[in-house]
């Protein structure tokens, strides 16, 4: 069983960010730090800087300082689960946002309360059938930058689009390598594929960052993006959604990262005794040509 | 009976060049054994090739009739082999003690180091060398001789059958030369050999029974030191010819002849951190200064002050141009040199060539709009090569290349190519040959006769005296006489030395 | 009598002032948190920060003993990442198999360093950035590219989650038992002596008769060790192995063993010191973390970097002032 | 005629070690590697190694007298960072020309200054020039991100852009500047007092100022034209990508650039800076990296070889040395 939540006033609230160096991350916090104001929070933010062991070491920290609830975003699957038991013990009720722990050790409503956030093997499933439905080639040739080895997202939604796309045999996955989620290194790293793959017209990016990268390299070697090669990704920052207003990008699926007014409203619910469902799931939307123009003010 | 050691043949080539070509070389048991010869005539190869730090191109060594193949130090040592190399092979930042009992640690029963054990064996094996001094301090505090101390220390406390020694008393004053040589005599006795490397022919007559020479990487000779002479042996070395040297003297130098000029350059109760307490002299154009004193009085300590090294705890060096000398930059603008006694850490830049190391003080006047002016770098370069006749493959060659009396006298080109008008001079002559010295001190007169201005230290008490025209005497940081040449002798400057320090130890 | 005093006082800050620097800061950071901060000096703050800070103090260690010897081990954070993986391989066997295997693979990638360095004479920063890719590609490798789940049903979980008598983390018992023997190692053996020498003066020692390359080939081994040992506490404090963790750590190592007041050229320094080097840098984020929680200032993830840097740079600036002042007399 | 300069460059064996190495890596493209052969393969390798030659050719200097400079990623970022600040800005956007003329002018500047920090610890201080350099490295990211609030900007500045994605004669602007800084660098360490004086401290510092040189002048002057240089390499990384993140830019730069340096034949200890050297060293980091991805080999695996040949490089000289 969780630990319960008292109903107070202001709540000590513990949210220990794991890095901060990508746009998404840093959106991310600020959507906590624009919630506390408006919930009554006194937050505490810490930052692990990229490492697992650093953000258990720094939700003990905050465990020692008698925080009342932990919002934690793992970095990793496994290396969290500590965190999240120790936390546990110590009868603060934990929150998982955005990416899970390894179900087969920590389970909801029993080592932590919820799961808020969306699937990223879904997220890659879904670039894979917007794809499949959309491509008007015989031949479609994938490019496919993955994020940073060994990072669950970029491992998930490499799984979710790879297996999609097997069961269509028009699309063939001819190179797969890491632009590390980075804008420089994804343009790099297309620069070098596409001269060793001219023939490609498709790229699959596993954020928009990436993306963007690979539509400088494609148009910096004479070739058109959205017009020869069809760019999808995941993520839906205010950059891709331009580009899909330019007709330079496909589609990018949502992955949000505003998770503090649902920080907010869970949390709430908890404390008043609600039934919490294991997982709150997040609903992603799909930005395409038709809907991008509505929606880029509100990205990031 | 056997000798103790056999080398025949020898040869070693580095990089294209010949060190050693046919070089032999016997050691009796319990023989002191002396090896001499010119810079570079291979002496401290031959010795590295005995001690297995390098590895022989030809020929054969064999240590009591047996074959001996050694390739480390460590087993050298163990085969009875300790050696006290020319480059001092101790470690500055460890303690005395450390650097006396490495690698044979006195164990407790668990196998750990007995610290008060290793203390203590220290304490007692310098002892025989008259040096007291606080063991557990790093070895890099005490004075250089001290450090040539501590490393003769270590080597003869390893209970060898062969000491080598490469130029042991270079560093050391009279007193501890005495030390060493009943050391020595010591050894003789207990029935251990000693290989003996100096270019000081006095102490060769005094202590070793043999002589071998070398010259350009090959043994001339060996003779009973008893059946020698002088002037033989040092015809030997340099392979000329006995009446053209005994024409030139024996030092080159010659004091008290030139009229004092205008004064240069006046120092009055310098204090320093370094350990200067009241030190006054004068500079005059067109002379000779030395400085006497004993090891320790504070003679580098001085020079290092005059040339801005040290700053000035109280006192004042006042230079004719008025400019206050507080760095080696202006003192260099001034045309002040200073030769440096350590010319391993002071001196040389090893990567660089011999060119490069001769313009690196005069970088300034070569500068062509931010560039610098090769022609006349060659120029310059080739002519001291040419004046100073330096031993090089080429003013190309790396500095590192060279043996230790050329480098010196690329140092000494370095300075000279200033054309300063006060030079330092530490130990100039310090591990070079006869004939280097001879050339060395020969373009210092040539030099001084054309107004230059030297200060001159010198742990040669020979050199001192006939080179000065004036000596101011160090003692504990002080100056304390002054004396004047013609008509200074050895004996009259020991006197003066050991005049004070017996007061001193009596006040 | 007030001069003995005197004396006595200028020796016993030439011998130890090398390191006094990083005690006084230590002790002052220490006072500034538990006057600051409730919670700060209490048993779960304590014993969590002793073990996550364990592994970096044994790595640290490790490597001050490449340092002394004027080396340097870049490959430590990539090489306890790749054991953190074999020790989650190992651990259903438990501790017991867990452990040496993953240490020895730790001392494996320790060799291969020495042999690059004594063997093939790679000047240490080199050879070590090439483990260090190598050892990151290899974690990956072995791993799939993910994060291996340690038998939470073996003992391997109480060396990084339980505790010693209830009181203190194995992993900080641990530590300190290798710390105490890497101490002894130093000062009291003619190895250790030897790792000393070689930093004052490697060609010295050589000609000395020291087993100078078996010295520096020890080194590298310990120093593969020791972040051996840090993977074994990494995956088991942190329930998994992971082959993305140690990025940086051999900077943070390097750092506490130079805030400790070994020189980086070698010959001298001490483990001690290399401890409390290590254990002020970890105070720092712990600070920092609950400076935070006092809510006056949200320090930005940023702004930790940049006062990290600052604080860097004034425990250096003290410690150079003081080392300089030895390091002149020795001059 | 007697060239001893020339002969000298001509006999360097690590010189060769390095071009040893390049040839092997062209080779093995032109076999094995598709399209290898192609003007458009030249392009895209010589934009992508321009930064890492940049870098490393101030980063010999640097190792050229003893040190080391850990802070050159951390410096591109702060530049790179700056850069658009400056050119976004209300008082750009009104003078186009000033404003990217301050744009370039001011971030060099700040790069500039962390190099008189590097080099004053470095020297005045006598702090070990790589825990003095961590100090920029922690920080000066942090800074970076300070600056921006940790946030991407992102502008679309043709003028700006030309720094990353210009062409002149058909090559790469990038390519030129780094042609140019070389052949300037070569002549400096070759010909000018400074150059000669820079050899004479990494050689022997002592001996160096004992011959009347300002070793703290030198010292300083190697660091700052590093981070002069760091700085430029971050505009250029900017400029490419029409983009600045401050997180990412010249992330693991320093590892790169010191390993360039290293191929390219620089001693750790001081006292040589082949300057052609580091390019070649930089061109041999950015082929390895060319071949390993364009022949789909997996990032971890990729990492193996790159190990693997540092050592092999680096062996290679070793042993010609000796
Ligand atoms: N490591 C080396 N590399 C290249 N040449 C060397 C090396 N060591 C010695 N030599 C050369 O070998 C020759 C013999 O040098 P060695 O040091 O044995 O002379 P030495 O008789 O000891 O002279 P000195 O009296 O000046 O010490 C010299 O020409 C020297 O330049
Ligand atoms: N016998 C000794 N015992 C203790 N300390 C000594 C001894 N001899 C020298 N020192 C220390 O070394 C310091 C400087 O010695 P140094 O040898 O440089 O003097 P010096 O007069 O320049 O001699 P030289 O130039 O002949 O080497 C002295 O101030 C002293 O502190
Ligand atoms: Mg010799
Ligand atoms: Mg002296």
């Amino acid at each position: 069983e969780t630990p319960p939540l008292e109903q107070k006033e202001r709540y000590k609230v513990g949210f220990a960010q794991m890095e901060s160096n990508n746009p998404w991350r840093i959106a991310e916090t600020k959507s906590f730090h624009d919630t506390a104001e408006s919930c009554n929070w006194d937050l505490i933010a810490t930052d692990a800087a990229g490492s697992a062991a650093k953000q258990v070491a720094d939700v003990d920290s905050m465990i020692a300082q008698g925080i009342d609830v932990l919002f934690l975003p793992p970095r990793e699957e496994k290396p969290l689960i500590p965190a999240v038991m120790k936390a546990q013990a110590a009868g603060i009720p934990v929150f998982l946002v955005d990416r899970s722990v390894d179900p087969d050790v920590a389970k909801p409503g029993e080592h932590f309360v919820a799961f808020l956030g969306s699937d990223f093997i879904d997220q890659g499933e879904r670039a894979a059938d917007w794809l499949i439905e959309n491509f008007e080639g015989d031949q479609g040739i994938i490019v496919e930058l993955e994020g940073t080895t060994g990072s669950s997202p970029a491992n998930d939604r490499k799984q979710g689009f790879d297996e999609r796309i097997a069961q269509d045999d028009r699309f063939q996955i001819v190179a797969s390598q890491t632009g590390d989620f980075a804008r420089d290194l994804g343009r790099q790293v297309m620069e070098t594929l596409l001269q060793a793959h001219p023939d490609v017209n498709v790229v699959y990016a596993h954020n928009d960052e990436m993306a963007i990268g690979a539509i400088q390299a494609l148009e910096l070697a004479g070739r058109k993006p959205g017009e020869d090669v069809t760019i999808v990704s995941i993520d839906g920052t205010r950059d891709a959604l331009q580009a899909i207003i330019d007709g330079k990008m496909g589609v990018t699926v949502e992955s949000s990262p505003f998770f503090g007014p649902l920080a907010c409203e869970v949390m709430g619910k908890y404390a008043a005794g609600e039934e919490i469902p294991g997982w709150v799931q997040v609903e992603d939307r799909i930005f395409t040509a038709d809907n991008a123009a509505e929606h880029i003010d509100e990205a990031y | 009976m056997t000798d103790l050691i056999e080398m025949t043949g020898i040869g070693k080539k580095f990089a294209g060049v010949i060190a050693l070509s046919d070089a032999n070389l016997s050691i009796r048991p319990g023989e002191v054994h002396a090896i001499i010869g010119q810079n570079g005539a291979g002496k401290s190869t031959l010795i590295k090739v005995l001690t297995g730090v390098y590895r022989r191109d030809a020929g054969d060594v064999r240590m009591a009739g047996r074959d001996l193949s050694i390739t480390s130090a460590r087993e050298a040592q163990d085969a009875g082999i300790a050696t006290i190399y020319q480059e001092l092979s101790l470690v500055p930042l460890r303690s005395v003690t450390e650097n006396v009992i490495m690698g044979y640690e006195p164990r407790t029963r668990l196998g750990l180091i007995d610290w008060k054990a290793a203390h203590d064996r220290t304490r007692q094996i310098l002892t025989r060398f008259g040096v007291d001094i606080d063991v557990t301090r790093p070895l890099g505090e005490y004075s250089t001789a001290i450090q040539q101390l501590v490393a003769i220390a270590r080597a003869v406390s390893l209970k060898a059958q062969l000491v080598i020694m490469d130029e042991a008393t270079s560093s050391l004053d009279d007193q501890e030369i005495e030390t060493l040589f009943s050391v020595v005599r010591g050894l003789k006795q207990d029935g251990v050999a000693v290989l003996y490397i100096s270019h000081f022919l006095d102490e060769l007559y005094r202590i070793c029974d043999r002589v071998t020479v070398m010259r350009d990487g090959r043994t001339v000779a060996t003779h009973d030191v008893a059946d020698t002479t002088k002037l033989g042996l040092v015809t030997e070395m340099l392979g000329r010819d006995a009446g053209e040297i005994q024409a030139a003297g024996l030092t080159a130098l010659s004091g008290g002849h030139s009229d004092p000029g205008p004064v240069l350059l006046q120092a009055t109760g310098l204090r320093t951190r370094t350990g200067l307490r009241g030190v006054d002299l004068t500079i005059r154009k067109g002379e000779i200064l030395g400085l006497g004193g004993l090891l320790g009085s504070g003679r580098t300590e001085t020079a290092r002050a005059l040339f801005g090294l040290d700053p000035l705890v109280s006192g004042q060096i006042t230079h004719h141009s008025g400019a206050a000398l507080d760095n080696p930059a202006t003192a260099i603008t001034q045309r002040i040199g200073f030769l440096t006694e350590d010319r391993k850490v002071d001196g040389i830049i090893p990567h660089l060539s011999v060119r490069e190391n001769i313009t690196l003080a005069i970088l300034p006047q070569l500068r062509k709009g931010g560039a610098i002016d090769r022609a006349r770098e060659r120029e310059i370069a080739d002519h001291y090569i040419k004046a100073l006749q330096i031993k090089t493959a080429g003013m190309e060659q790396p500095i590192r290349e060279l043996s230790g009396g050329n480098q010196q006298k690329v140092l000494l080109a370095r300075w000279l190519a200033l054309e300063p008008e006060i030079l330092i001079l530490d130990e100039p002559t310090r591990g070079v040959d006869v004939g280097a010295k001879f050339e060395i001190q020969s373009i210092i007169r040539d030099q001084v006769a054309a107004g230059l201005s030297v200060l001159l230290i010198s742990s040669e008490f020979e050199e001192l005296v006939e080179g000065a025209d004036r000596i101011v005497v160090l003692q504990d940081g002080r100056s304390v006489r002054e004396l004047h040449n013609p008509g200074l002798t050895q004996d009259a400057l020991i006197g003066v030395i050991a005049q004070h320090q017996n007061s001193e130890v009596a006040a | 009598m007030s001069v003995t005093t005197a004396f006595d006082l200028r020796r016993h800050l030439r011998g130890g002032g090398h390191s006094a620097g990083v005690w006084a800061a230590l002790a002052a950071l220490i006072l500034f948190g538990l006057l600051r901060y409730e919670n700060f000096g209490g048993a779960y703050n304590i014993s969590s920060f002793l073990n996550y800070n364990a592994m970096f103090i044994v790595i640290s260690v490790g490597m001050c003993f490449v340092i002394l010897t004027g080396g340097i081990d870049l490959s430590v954070g990539s090489v306890a990442a790749f054991t953190s993986v074999v020790a989650a391989y190992l651990s259903p066997w438990g501790i017991q198999i867990a452990l040496p295997g993953a240490v020895m693979a730790g001392l494996a990638i320790g060799a291969l360093n020495a042999f690059f360095v004594v063997a093939m004479r790679i000047p240490p920063f080199i050879a070590t950035l090439a483990t260090m890719l190598g050892a990151k590609g290899g974690a990956l490798v072995i791993s799939g590219a993910q994060t291996i789940s340690i038998d939470w049903g073996s003992n391997f979980t109480k060396l990084g989650m339980g505790k010693a008598f209830d009181l203190l983390p194995w992993t900080a018992v641990i530590t300190a038992i290798v710390v105490v023997g890497l101490w002894i190692l130093l000062e009291r053996t003619s190895l250790g002596r030897t790792v000393l020498a070689i930093g004052g003066g490697e060609d010295a020692a050589a000609m000395m008769g020291l087993n100078t390359r078996g010295a520096k080939a020890f080194v590298y081994m310990l120093s593969g060790g020791c972040a051996g040992l840090a993977g074994v506490f990494l995956a088991s404090g942190f329930g998994a192995g992971q082959p993305l963790e140690g990025i940086g750590w051999e900077l943070s190592a390097i750092a506490s063993v130079v805030v400790g007041g070994t020189l980086l050229t070698g010959g001298l320094g001490s483990v001690g010191a290399t401890v409390a080097g290590a254990l002020l840098l970890g105070l720092v984020f712990n600070i920092l973390n609950f400076e935070n929680g006092r809510g006056v200032i949200s320090l930005s993830a940023y702004w930790q970097m940049v006062i990290r840097g600052a604080f860097l740079l004034l425990v250096i600036l003290l410690q150079s002032r003081l080392s300089r002042a030895t390091q002149k007399e020795l001059s | 005629m007697n060239a001893p300069d020339q002969g000298r460059l001509a006999l360097d064996p690590a010189r060769h070690g390095a071009a040893i190495a390049l040839a092997v890596i062209v080779i093995f493209n032109l076999i094995v590697t598709p399209n290898f052969f192609q003007p458009q393969t030249l392009f895209v390798n010589i934009s992508q190694m321009a930064t890492i030659a940049i870098v490393a050719m101030g980063m010999t200097l640097v190792i050229a007298t003893g040190g080391i400079d850990l802070s050159v990623g951390a410096v591109m970022a702060l530049a790179g960072a700056l850069a658009p600040l400056i050119f976004l800005s209300d008082f750009a956007q009104a003078n186009p020309a000033l404003g990217l003329i301050a744009a370039i002018g001011v971030p060099i500047l700040i790069a500039l200054c962390c190099g008189v920090f590097n080099g004053l610890l470095v020297s005045r201080f006598g702090v070990q020039p790589i825990v003095a350099t961590l100090i920029l490295f922690i920080s000066g990211r942090g800074l970076a991100q300070v600056l921006t609030n940790g946030n991407l900007q992102t502008f679309s500045h043709p003028s700006f852009s030309y720094l990353g994605t210009g062409r002149v004669l058909g090559l790469p602007f990038q390519g030129w500047l780094v042609l140019i800084i070389a052949i300037l660098l070569s002549w400096v360490v070759a010909r000018s007092t400074f150059g000669r004086q820079l050899l004479a401290v990494g050689g022997n510092e002592r001996a160096a100022r004992l011959s009347g040189i300002p070793v703290h002048r030198v010292k300083i002057g190697a660091y700052v034209i590093c981070a002069g240089l760091a700085g430029l390499a971050g505009l250029i990384v900017v400029a490419i990508n029409s983009a600045s993140d401050a997180a990412r830019i010249g992330n693991l730069m320093e590892l790169d650039a010191i390993a360039a340096a290293v191929v390219g034949g620089t001693l750790l200890q001081g006292g040589r800076a082949p300057i052609f050297g580091a390019i070649l060293g930089a061109v041999i980091i950015q082929l390895v990296k060319y071949t390993l991805l364009a022949n789909g080999i997996a990032d971890e695996v990729a990492l193996i070889a790159k190990a693997a040949i540092i050592i092999a490089a680096v062996y290679l000289q070793q042993a010609r040395k000796e």
